[in-house]
C-alpha cells in the first residue's frame, strides 16, 4: 500500500496558515498577490495529492480499499493511546475529494471577492486553517482527532462569520454560531466519553474508528441509542438541524465565499459525514435512525417554509441549505447512507455555485442583499445569470441536472426503504416543491423585470472579474454533470457513487473489518441495496415529483413575473401566517423566551448575587491575601548577603537535626 | 591500631564551624573569603583523614582538586572585590544592598 | 607521642583560625590564615600524606595566601572595613549557631569509627600518601578531572582578568 | 620502583567529544578576542555559535550508542541520561549564544571574547556535571561552571548592581560548595569511595550503613549544596538578587543551564544511590517542596521587575520539579527531565524577550515597560505570551504537560495534599504571569521612554522561533519527548 503521502494533504494548508499567519502583513506590504498564491497553491496541492490517492484507491479491488496510516503517537497515558493517523477508505476519500476541490475553487473566487479588503492575509489564513481542520476532520482515523478537526472548523467558522468584527451584528452572529455549536459539541463530547468509558470497561481503550466499530457489540443496545442520540445532537449543531439550526442563517454575516465554503458546501456536511462514518453504531439503533430521519424531514420542510418569504438573498440560500441538509439526514435516517452522501456531493457543487453567484450579485450591487431592491440583472451580468440559473435548475431537481438524481434517490429510498415511510416521502416532496418555488422566486426577483436599485448603484453594476467567474463556470459544469456519477439503476445508470461507497456501508464492511483485525458484527447492517424487483414504482414517483416541481416553478413564475401584486395580496390576506413565516416561525424568539431569558436571569443572579458578592469577594480577597503574603514574605529577602548565609545555615541545621536526631 | 581518626574529624568539624562563624559575622569581604578558605581547609583535613582510613588515593586527589579550586575562587573573588572597590571605595559587604526584595 | 603532636598542631590550627576572625587588621587575618595552612600541613604529615603536606605549604600558604595578601595591599585595606565586629560576634544568635554547629558536627559525625571498616582501599599502609601512588591515580583514573581542572583554572584566569581590568 | 604508563583507549575521548569541542571553541574565541583589531567583533560571537552548534551535533550523533557504558575509569558515564542532558545543555548553550549575539549590540562587554569563552567554559562544566560518574569530577565540573558564571554575573562592569550580584553569588556559592564538599567527605568516609556507582553498590550491599549518622549527615550536606544550585528553600536567597543584577543573557543561562546540571547531579548523586532511604526524607522534603513552591510564587506576586519576578518564579519551578524527586518513581524522574527540557526552552525564551528590549547601555526591566507591547510588536507579544502561558502551565504548551506529568506521578505516589498545594500555587502563579500579558495587551503604551526595538538580529529570531516551536510542540505532542526522557531515565546507570 502506498498511501503514505496522505499526511501531505493536511500539511499544505497548515504551511499556508503558518506563512500567511505569521508573515502575512509583511507579505501584503511587499506583494499582495503572494498571499493568494500561497493560500490557493496550498489547497491546490492538497487537491492534487487527494486526486492521486483517489485514483490509486480506485485502482484497488473494492474489498482492499481500507488503509490506516498512523503518522505519530499523539497522546499516550497508561493504557490509553491516541495517535495522529489518517484513515483512507472510500468514504474519507470521497469527502476529501470535494472538500479540497470545492475549497480550491472558492479560494480562487476569494481572490476577486476579497481583493479590496484590508485584512486580506487574515482572510486567507483563516480559510487555510479551515481547510486544514476540515481535512483533519474527514481523514482522521480516530474519534479524538476527528473531534479536533470538528472543533477546528467550528473555530474557523466563528472567526470567519465575525470576520468584519468591527460591525457589532457580525460579532453577535459569530458568537451565536459559536455558542450554538458549543452546545452541540458538549453533547458530542459526552457521547464520546460514555462510549469510551464503556468500551474501556471491556478493556478496549481505543478511539480508532476501526477498533470501535469492530467492538461495537460490546455496547448494550440502550447505550448505543444514547450514544447515537448524543452524537446526533452534536451533528444537529454542526449541520444546522432542528433544534440547533438557528445559527446558520445568521452566519451569512460573513463574507460570501465563507458562506459558500463553510456554511454550504463543506463544514455543515460534517454532521452528515459523521453519521455516515458511524453507520455501524446507528444501524445498531433503529430508534436513533428514526430520530435522524424524522428530524431531517422536518428540518427540510420547516426551513423551506421559512425560505419562501425571506427577502435577503443570502438568507434564502441559507434556509435552503438547512432544508437540503435535512434531506441528507432524511436519507441517512432511512438507511440510505450512500444516497445521503451523494446529495452531499451534488449539493456542495450547486450550493457553492449559488452562493458564489449571489456573491457576484452582492458585489455588483455594492453590498446590497435585499432582493426587493434588485431586479433586471440578467443583461448586465450574463455569466452570473446563466450559471446561477444552472444552479437553480440543479437544486430544484430539474431532470438532467445533478440535484435531480440525488434528491430523487433520497425520496425513493424514503419511500421504499424498510425504515422509510410514505409520510416521510411526502414531507420530502413538499419540501422539494417549495424549494423549486423559492429558488425561482429568487431568480425572478433578482434577474428579471426592471431594476429597482438606486441610480448610483445601477451605475456600478458590472460583471465580476475572471477570478470569480471561472470558478462559477467550473462549478456550473459540475452542477450539471456531477449527478451522472450516480445515475440510479432505474434510469439505466450504474449508481457509481453507491457502488463506490458500498464497502463502507454495505455488506462489504464486514469483510473490511475482518481484514483490519476486527470481529464481524453481530448486528448485521441492513442492506439498503435491496433488489429492485421492478423499476415501475420508482418511475412513477420520479414522474410525479418532477411534475409537481414544475408546477411549483410555474406558480413562482406566475406570482413573481406575471401577477406581481398577488404575493402581496396573499400576504395581506393571511397576515398572521405570513408574519409567522417571515419571522422564521418565531423560533429565535421562542428560544429566547424558553432558554435564553431564564438562563440569562439565572446568570444575572449568578453574576450579581453569587459572582460579584460571593465569588468576586472571595477571589479578590484571596488575591489580596496572597499579594499581602508576598509583600510580607519579600521582606525576608533583605539584600544582606550574610542573612542569606544564615538562612542557608538554618536550613542545614534543620535538615541535620531532623535526620540525625528526629528520624 | 588507634589512628586517632575521631580526633581529626572533630578538629575538622570545629574548624569548619569557626569558618562558618566568620562567614556570617565578619563584614569585610576579604575576611569572609578567608573564612571560606578555613572551611575548605577543614574539608581537606577530613578528606585526608578518610583517605588514610580507606587507604585510597581518591581522597588525596580530591584534596588537590580542592586546592586548585580554592586558588581559582581566590582569583575570581579578589577580582570581584577589586571591581567593587574601584566603584565604591569599600568592600564592606553590608554596603552592597541595592538588590533586595 | 603522636597524639600530643596532633593536639598541638590541631590546637595551633584552631587558634589561627580563631585569630583570623578576631583580627581587626585584614593583613593580620591573612597572616593568621597562613599559620592555619601551615598547621594543617603538619597535620597532613601526621596523616602520612607527605605530598599533600608539601602542596599545602607551597600552594596554599605560599601561593594562594600571598596572592590574597597582595590584593589586600593593592586595595590598601589595612584596617578591616567594619567597626565593632567583635561585639556582634559574641552576641545573640551567632553564639547559638556556633554551639549548634559544633555539637552537631562533632557529635553526630566524629565518633563512629566503626563506619570506616567499609573502606574499599587496597593500598598498603606504608605506601599511602607517596607521590607515585597519587600520580598513578591522577593520570590513570583521575585524568578526566585533572584535565577539567585545567579548564577551570583557565576560566578563572579569564574571568579574573576581565573583571579586575581597568577599561 | 615500577614505571607506569598512561594507557587510555581512544574511545574514551569520543565520549567527551562535545565537551572537547566546547573547550576548543572557548580557547579559539578567547584568542580571537585578543586580536580585536584583526577580527570583526561579531566574528567572535559567530565562532562561538558555530562551536556550540558543532558540540550539539556531536552530542546528537556521537553520544550513547547501545547500552550504558563508562569511560575514563568510571569518571565519565555514557548512558541515556547523559545523552539527554548533554543535548539539553548544548541546546541551552546555543540559545544563550544566540541571545547574547543580540544583547551584545547594547552592551560592549558582552561582545568580548572573554564573554563567549566563559559561557562555553560554563557549558563544559554543566555537561561534565551531568555526565560525571565520580564526585571528584562532579565537584570540579560544578566549580568550572560556577566560577565562569560568577565572572559572567559581573560582566556589566559599569553597573554596580551587576558587581553586587556577582559578589553575593560568589560568596554564597563558595559557602555552599564548602558544605557540598563536606558532604562528599562524609560519604567518602562512610562508603570508602567517591565513585558514584561504587557508592550505589556499596549501599546496596551494606544497607545498614544508612543508619549511620555519618552517612546521613553527608547526604544532608550534599542536599544543601545542590539545593543551593537549584534554589531550593531555604537555600534560595541568592537567586533573585543574582538574577536581577546579572546581564539578562546570563540570567537566562543561569536559570536553565545551572538548574539542569544541578538537577542532573541531584538525580545521579542523591536520588539514585540513596533510593533505599527515600522513605526517611519524605516528610522533610514535603515541607521543603511546599515552601519552595509557595515562597517563590508568593514573592513573585509582589515584584515590579520582570527579571526578579522570573527569578522568584524559577524558585517556584524548582519546587515543582522537586515533586518528582519526592515521588521517586521512574516515571516521576522522567517527568523531571521532561520539565527541565520544557523549562529550558520557555525560560530562556522569556529572558530572550527581556534581553531584546534594550537601548544602548540600558535595559527595560520593569513590568510596566511592557505596556502596549502586544500591539506595537504583535509577533514579539505573541511569543512572550506563549512563554508566559507555558511558565504558568496553561495548555497547549509544554509547561502544562510537564506539570501534568509531575503532578500525576506525585498523586500516584500518594502526595495528595502536596499536589493540591502545587495546584493552588499554579493558580497563584497564573496571576503574575498573566499580569504581564494583560499589561502587554490592555495597557496603553507609555509615552515617554517607550520601549523601542532597536536591534533585532537574525540570531535572536531563530532563538525565539526555536524556543516557541519547542514549547508548543512539547505541549501538543508530548509523548515523543516524554518517552525520550523515560528511556534516558531507565538507562541511568
Amino acid at each position: 500500500m502506498k498511501f503514505d503521502l496522505v499526511w501531505l494533504i493536511p500539511i499544505f494548508p497548515l504551511v499556508g496558515v503558518l506563512i500567511n499567519g505569521l508573515l502575512g502583513r509583511r507579505i501584503v506590504e511587499k506583494n499582495k498577490s503572494l498571499v493568494h498564491w500561497i493560500a490557493c497553491g496550498a489547497v491546490g496541492l492538497s487537491f492534487l495529492v487527494t486526486l492521486l490517492l483517489f485514483v490509486k484507491l480506485l485502482g484497488l479491488p473494492a474489498e482492499e480499499r481500507l488503509y490506516d496510516f498512523t503518522w505519530f503517537s499523539w497522546i499516550s497515558s497508561g493504557v490509553f493511546h491516541v495517535s495522529v493517523g489518517y484513515l483512507i477508505d472510500p468514504l474519507s476519500m470521497f469527502m476529501c475529494m470535494f472538500v479540497t476541490g470545492v475549497g480550491f475553487l472558492i479560494h480562487v473566487y476569494s481572490i476577486g471577492y476579497m481583493g479590496h479588503d484590508e485584512s486580506y492575509s487574515r482572510f486567507f489564513t483563516y480559510l487555510n486553517l479551515f481547510m486544514f481542520s476540515m481535512i483533519t476532520l474527514v481523514l482522521a482515523d480516530n474519534f479524538l482527532l476527528m473531534f479536533l478537526g470538528w472543533e477546528g472548523v467550528g473555530l474557523c467558522s466563528y472567526l470567519l462569520i465575525s470576520f468584519w468584527f468591527t460591525d457589532l451584528a457580525n460579532a453577535v452572529a459569530g458568537k451565536k454560531a459559536f455558542v450554538t455549536n458549543r452546545v452541540g459539541d458538549f453533547f458530542f463530547a459526552i457521547g464520546l466519553l460514555v462510549m469510551l468509558t464503556h468500551l474501556g470497561a471491556h478493556g478496549m481503550w481505543s478511539l480508532k474508528f476501526t477498533d470501535v466499530f469492530s467492538h461495537a457489540q460490546l455496547l448494550p443496545p440502550h447505550l448505543v441509542t444514547i450514544v447515537c442520540l448524543l452524537f446526533f445532537l452534536g451533528c444537529t449543531a454542526k449541520s444546522a438541524q432542528i433544534p440547533l439550526y438557528i445559527w446558520l442563517p445568521d452566519a451569512m454575516a460573513g463574507p460570501t465565499p465563507v458562506s459558500a465554503l463553510i456554511h454550504a458546501a463543506t463544514m455543515v456536511t460534517a454532521g452528515v459525514y459523521f453519521v455516515s462514518r458511524c453507520n455501524v453504531l446507528f444501524t445498531m439503533s433503529p430508534f436513533a435512525m428514526q430520530v435522524v430521519a424524522v428530524v431531517g424531514a422536518l428540518t427540510a420542510f420547516f426551513a423551506a417554509t421559512i425560505a419562501l418569504t425571506q427577502n435577503d438573498i443570502k438568507k434564502v440560500l441559507a434556509y435552503s441549505t438547512v432544508s437540503q441538509l435535512g434531506y441528507m439526514f432524511l436519507g441517512l435516517g432511512v438507511g440510505a447512507y450512500a444516497a445521503g452522501l451523494f446529495h452531499v456531493l451534488t449539493h456542495s457543487f450547486f450550493k457553492a455555485l449559488l452562493f458564489l453567484c449571489s456573491g457576484c450579485v452582492i458585489h455588483a450591487m455594492s453590498g446590497e442583499q435585499d432582493m426587493r431592491n434588485m431586479g433586471g440583472l440578467r443583461k448586465k451580468m450574463p455569466v452570473t445569470f446563466i450559471t446561477m440559473l444552472i444552479g437553480t435548475f440543479a437544486i430544484a431537481g430539474i431532470p438532467g441536472f445533478s440535484g435531480f438524481f440525488s434528491k430523487d434517490e433520497i425520496l425513493w429510498q424514503a419511500y421504499s426503504s424498510p425504515q422509510g415511510s410514505h409520510l416521510l416521502w411526502f414531507i420530502g416532496v413538499l419540501a422539494a416543491v417549495m424549494t423549486a418555488f423559492y429558488m425561482f422566486r429568487l431568480i425572478f426577483m433578482t434577474f428579471f423585470n426592471e431594476c429597482r436599485a438606486s441610480e448610483e448603484v445601477q451605475h456600478h453594476i458590472h460583471e465580476a472579474p475572471k477570478s470569480m467567474t471561472i470558478p462559477l463556470m467550473v462549478l456550473s459544469v459540475l452542477s450539471i454533470f456531477g449527478g451522472y456519477l450516480g445515475v440510479p439503476e432505474a434510469l439505466g445508470g450504474a449508481n457509481r457513487v453507491e457502488r463506490f461507497l458500498e464497502p463502507v456501508f454495505g455488506l462489504g464492511k464486514d469483510k473490511l473489518l475482518q481484514a483490519a483485525g476486527g470481529n464481524p458484527l453481530i448486528h448485521r447492517v441492513v442492506a439498503e441495496t435491496a433488489e429492485h424487483p421492478s423499476f415501475a414504482p420508482e418511475y412513477k414517483l420520479m414522474v410525479f415529483t418532477t411534475c409537481i416541481v414544475l408546477a411549483g416553478i410555474f406558480a413562482s413564475y406566475m406570482l413573481y413575473m406575471r401577477k406581481r401584486s398577488v404575493p402581496e395580496t396573499i400576504a395581506a390576506n393571511n397576515p398572521s401566517f405570513y408574519r409567522l413565516l417571515l419571522n422564521k416561525w418565531y423560533v429565535d424568539e421562542l428560544y429566547e423566551k424558553v432558554f435564553i431569558n431564564p438562563l440569562r436571569a439565572f446568570s444575572i443572579f449568578l453574576w450579581k448575587g453569587i459572582d460579584v458578592i460571593v465569588i468576586d469577594g472571595l477571589v479578590n480577597s484571596t488575591a489580596a491575601f496572597f499579594m499581602e503574603c508576598g509583600e510580607v514574605c519579600k521582606v525576608s529577602e533583605s539584600g544582606y548577603v550574610q542573612r542569606y548565609a544564615v538562612s542557608f545555615l538554618v536550613g542545614v541545621f534543620v535538615l541535620i537535626a531532623y535526620f540525625v536526631y528526629v528520624r | 591500631m588507634n589512628d586517632y581518626q575521631s580526633v581529626y574529624l572533630a578538629l575538622s568539624a570545629i574548624l569548619f564551624g569557626v569558618g562558618v562563624l566568620g562567614v556570617i559575622s565578619r563584614k569585610d569581604a576579604i575576611v569572609v573569603f578567608l573564612c571560606i578558605e578555613i572551611m575548605l581547609g577543614a574539608v581537606n583535613l577530613a578528606f585526608v583523614a578518610f583517605a588514610r582510613a580507606n587507604q585510597s588515593a581518591e581522597g588525596l586527589f580530591m584534596v588537590m582538586c580542592i586546592m586548585a579550586v580554592a586558588g581559582a575562587e581566590a582569583a575570581i573573588g579578589l577580582a570581584i572585590f577589586v571591581l567593587l572597590y574601584r566603584k565604591t571605595g569599600t568592600i564592606n559587604i553590608d554596603k552592597f544592598n541595592l538588590l533586595k526584595w | 607521642m603522636e597524639l600530643l603532636g596532633i593536639v598541638i598542631c590541631g590546637g595551633a590550627a584552631l587558634a589561627c583560625a580563631l585569630l583570623v576572625i578576631l583580627s581587626k587588621n585584614t593583613v593580620h587575618s591573612a597572616l593568621w590564615m597562613v599559620g592555619n595552612c601551615l598547621a594543617l600541613g603538619v597535620l597532613f604529615l601526621f596523616l602520612n600524606s607527605q605530598f599533600l603536606a608539601i602542596l599545602q605549604v607551597i600552594v596554599y600558604a605560599g601561593a594562594i595566601m600571598m596572592f590574597i595578601i597582595y590584593a589586600i595591599m593593592m586595595l590598601n585595606l589595612r584596617v578591616a572595613a567594619e567597626t565593632d565586629f567583635r561585639k556582634s560576634l559574641f552576641t545573640g544568635r551567632f553564639v547559638v549557631l556556633f554551639l549548634f554547629i559544633i555539637c552537631l558536627l562533632a557529635l553526630g559525625l566524629g565518633l563512629s569509627p566503626t563506619a570506616l571498616k567499609g573502606g574499599m582501599g587496597k593500598i598498603a599502609m606504608a605506601q599511602f600518601g607517596e607521590v607515585n601512588l597519587i600520580a598513578n591515580y591522577i593520570f590513570v583514573q583521575g585524568i578526566a578531572a585533572f584535565e577539567l581542572v585545567s579548564v577551570l583554572l583557565t576560566a578563572a584566569v579569564v574571568g579574573a582578568v576581565f573583571l579586575a581590568r581597568k577599561d | 620502583m615500577e614505571t607506569f604508563k598512561i594507557i587510555l583507549p581512544a574511545t574514551d575521548y569520543v565520549a567527551v567529544l562535545p565537551q572537547m569541542v566546547l573547550v576548543a571553541t572557548a580557547l579559539i574565541v578567547l584568542i580571537m578576542g585578543v586580536f580585536k583589531k584583526f577580527v570583526n567583533t561579531s566574528g567572535v560571537g559567530l565562532t562561538a555559535l558555530a562551536g556550540s552548534v558543532l558540540a550539539l551535533a556531536c552530542a546528537l550523533f556521537v553520544g550513547h550508542h547501545g547500552g550504558p557504558s563508562s569511560s575514563f575509569a568510571g569518571m565519565v558515564l555514557d548512558d541515556g541520561f547523559s545523552y539527554f542532558l548533554t543535548l539539553v545543555i548544548c541546546i541551552i548553550i546555543v540559545l544563550t549564544i544566540l541571545v547574547s549575539l543580540n544583547y551584545g549590540v547594547f552592551f560592549e562587554n558582552v561582545k568580548s571574547g572573554e564573554y563567549y569563552s566563559l559561557v562555553l567554559f560554563a557549558g563544559v562544566g554543566m555537561v561534565f556535571m551531568a555526565t560525571a560518574g565520580n564526585l571528584i569530577l562532579l565537584f570540579v565540573a560544578l566549580e568550572t561552571m560556577s566560577i565562569s558564571i560568577y565572572a559572567l554575573t559581573g560582566f556589566h562592569k559599569d553597573q554596580l548592581k551587576s558587581g553586587e550580584a556577582a559578589l553575593k553569588y560568589f560568596l554564597m556559592g563558595a559557602f555552599g560548595s564548602a558544605f557540598l564538599l563536606y558532604g562528599f567527605a562524609y560519604i567518602y568516609g562512610a562508603t570508602g569511595s567517591l565513585d558514584i556507582i561504587k557508592i550505589s553498590n556499596f549501599i546496596k550491599t551494606h544497607p545498614q550503613i544508612l543508619h549511620l549518622k555519618f552517612m546521613v549527615a553527608g547526604f544532608v550536606l550534599m542536599l544543601a549544596g545542590l539545593g543551593f544550585k537549584i534554589s531550593m528553600v531555604p537555600f534560595h536567597m541568592w537567586t533573585p538578587d543574582t538574577y536581577e543584577g546579572a546581564p539578562t543573557s546570563i540570567t537566562g543561562f543561569m536559570a536553565t543551564g545551572v538548574k539542569a546540571a544541578a538537577f542532573a547531579a541531584l538525580i545521579r548523586v542523591i536520588l539514585v544511590p540513596l533510593a533505599p532511604m527515600q522513605h526517611s526524607w519524605v516528610s522533610l522534603m514535603w515541607v521543603a517542596i511546599f515552601l519552595t513552591m509557595t515562597v517563590g510564587n508568593l514573592i513573585a506576586l509582589a515584584q515590579e521587575n520582570i527579571k526578579r519576578m522570573l527569578a522568584y518564579s524559577s524558585i517556584a519551578h524548582a519546587g515543582y520539579i522537586l515533586l518528582g524527586f519526592l515521588s521517586g518513581t521512574g516515571l516521576a524522574q522522567a517527568g523531571m527531565l521532561y520539565y527541565l527540557m520544557v523549562y529550558a526552552f520557555m525560560n530562556i525564551g522569556a529572558f530572550a524577550v527581556v534581553a531584546l528590549l534594550c537601548k544602548k547601555g540600558e535595559e527595560f526591566n520593569n513590568i510596566s515597560d511592557f505596556a502596549g507591547l502586544g500591539f506595537k510588536y504583535p509577533l514579539l507579544g505573541l511569543v512572550m505570551t506563549v512563554f508566559l502561558f507555558s511558565l504558568a502551565g496553561l495548555p497547549p504548551t509544554g509547561g502544562f504537560m510537564g506539570k501534568f506529568y509531575l503532578f500525576t506521578e506525585a498523586l500516584r505516589s500518594g502526595y495528595v495534599w502536596l499536589v493540591v498545594a502545587a495546584g493552588v500555587n499554579s493558580v497563584v502563579s497564573i496571576y503574575y504571569y498573566l499580569r504581564v500579558v494583560v499589561i502587554m495587551y490592555f495597557k496603553p503604551e507609555v509615552t515617554e521612554n517607550a520601549v523601542v526595538l532597536t536591534a533585532v538580529s537574525p540570531g535572536i529570531i531563530i532563538a525565539l522561533a526555536v524556543a516557541t516551536t519547542a514549547v508548543l510542540i512539547m505541549g501538543v505532542l508530548p509523548s515523543y519527548f516524554f518517552s525520550f526522557a523515560g528511556n534516558s531515565i531507565f538507562s541511568l546507570m
